[in-house]
């Protein structure tokens, strides 16, 4: 599926991944995490792939032994937003910085992320398992 | 999502009702800054009906939150229960705002 | 919600309207319209004294049954209009050009 | 309660109850009397609809509604960003025409003019802000 990297694209993003999860059998809770780890990446994309122009994200669903994968693919800018370290959680609240949490949560939410560069495009895999 | 506000006493209760994604976060930061303009410096913030937060959502916090305490001001939670609550203990927000069971709760802490 | 409930009063079926007809219930009486409008009855009366609300999107199904009904045959008369919704009525200027009567009795009495 | 306010980001012509029985419930709660709330709850229902389905062209769009005490009635502001809309300079349908050949458009507005005790209505950069009393009347 291939949406405009544009932020405005999100919620048909986020329906067409809840369906595949859905279809896969992905239980609530574990669906809701695997979204919140797509918003964080599709919003990325749409922020920083393509400076000062438009371009696509890819989004392909699919189960393999046991386990829901989702890839993100764009043909932007090189970038591994794993490379990214997470948030000090802990500072007060002045100090907190705002940024740096969309990172967090893709580690949080997936059992494994991957991130590949591949003939010209950034492909990130986010795999969870369901037996865990 | 959908955000309703009311006059409680001395505080105004600020209800979210849906998502607060990278969509919909700029509408929540929008009114509260409208009414921290309008002189409204403590709140209670209702979860109850909140059934998805992303880090779009926790940015519109933290920077409302901070605009907040620069003028003195409050905000506590209430009703922060199941996947959102899991969002906001993992990414530390759990200790550096107040949380509440129940919006009474939290408005007998303003007093 | 909406109720239509039907009775025969000396072979003439009233149809009394119960709770709200806004647009969420207009499909609802629209079905019931169209079911009932069939040309087998010369007349239909329409009780709202148990309709405690109207907004337009329920007038324009009202006013779109009425033309139907006109093609079909059958007499549309309306009774029981008080408080809001004979203010509506009245605010649409249709008092004077659908036949209305205080309640069922007076309806079922006109010629 | 008052004053409160409700604002639906992506609001659709289905959820105008959210707005309309909000309404009533706040105009309830401040102690106004029932005929109030009662013709309230219908503008806001006629109001909100036409935003989402003339103003929006039935796609989604942001609706903000606020409600404030106004000596013995209330006050109601609708807030939305769609195309600049007037109701208030809206002409109304022919009431003298029979009723075969009435349109049946414009009645909603026809009925919050009628049932509304004043309308108010600006442009405010690119909102559409509208402001409407219901104060108290003697029905006969």
């Amino acid at each position: 599926m291939a949406y405009a990297a544009r932020v405005d694209n999100l919620d048909e993003a986020t329906g067409f991944v809840e369906g595949c999860a859905d279809r896969f059998g992905l239980d609530k809770k574990r669906t809701f995490g695997l979204l919140i780890a797509l918003e964080e990446a599709f919003v990325n994309v749409c922020h920083y792939a393509y400076p000062g122009g438009e371009g696509e994200v890819e989004l392909a669903c699919g189960g393999e032994e046991g386990a829901f994968i989702l890839e993100i693919t764009d043909s932007g800018v090189a970038f591994d937003i794993l490379s990214l370290p997470d948030p000090d959680t802990t500072a007060d609240i002045m100090e907190r910085d705002i940024g740096g949490l969309g990172v967090h949560f893709i580690r949080k939410f997936t059992d494994d992320v991957i991130y590949r560069r591949e003939d010209g495009r950034n492909i990130l895999r986010m795999v969870l398992h369901v037996t865990t | 999502m959908e955000i309703q506000n009311r006059k409680e006493n001395n505080a105004t209760v600020v209800t979210v009702t849906g998502k607060m994604d990278a969509l919909t976060a700029p509408a929540y930061q929008e009114k509260m800054n409208e009414l921290i303009g309008a002189g409204e410096t403590a709140f209670v913030v209702d979860f109850e009906s909140l059934d998805y937060i992303s880090s779009a959502g926790l940015r519109g916090i933290l920077s409302t939150a901070k605009v907040l305490k620069a003028k003195g001001g409050q905000v506590r939670f209430a009703n922060v229960k199941g996947t959102v609550r899991e969002v906001f203990e993992m990414s530390g927000f759990g200790s550096i705002f107040q949380m509440h069971d129940s919006v009474a709760l939290a408005l007998a802490e303003i007093g | 919600m909406l109720e239509i409930v039907e009775q025969q009063h000396d072979g003439v079926c009233v149809a009394s309207l119960l709770g709200k007809l806004d647009a969420d219930r207009v499909p609802l009486f629209e079905e019931w319209s169209n079911r009932r409008n069939d040309g087998v009855e010369k007349r239909i009366i329409l009780d709202f004294s148990g309709l405690t609300y109207l907004s337009s999107a329920g007038l324009r199904a009202i006013l779109t049954a009425n033309r139907h009904a006109e093609r079909t045959g059958t007499a549309l008369l309306f009774c029981g209009l008080g408080g809001m919704t004979r203010q509506v009525f009245q605010t649409a200027g249709l008092l004077a050009y659908l036949p209305v009567y205080p309640g069922v009795k007076e309806a079922l009495e006109a010629k | 309660m008052l004053p409160c306010a409700i604002e639906i980001a992506d609001f659709e012509a289905t959820r105008y109850a959210r707005f309309s029985a909000y309404a009533r419930e706040a105009a309830e709660q401040a102690g106004l009397p029932q005929e109030v709330a009662e013709r309230l709850e219908l503008i806001v229902e006629e109001l909100v609809l036409n935003i989402a389905n003339h103003g929006y062209h039935g796609n989604a769009g942001p609706v903000a509604m606020e409600l404030h005490q106004d000596g013995p009635g209330i006050r109601v502001r609708l807030m939305d960003q769609a195309p600049p809309f007037d109701p208030d300079a809206q002409v109304s349908p022919d009431c003298s025409l029979p009723l075969s050949e009435r349109p049946l458009g414009g009645l909603g507005i026809m009925l919050v003019k009628g049932l509304s005790d004043d309308m108010k209505y600006h442009r405010d950069g690119d909102r559409n802000v509208l402001d409407v009393s219901v104060r108290p009347r003697v029905t006969d």
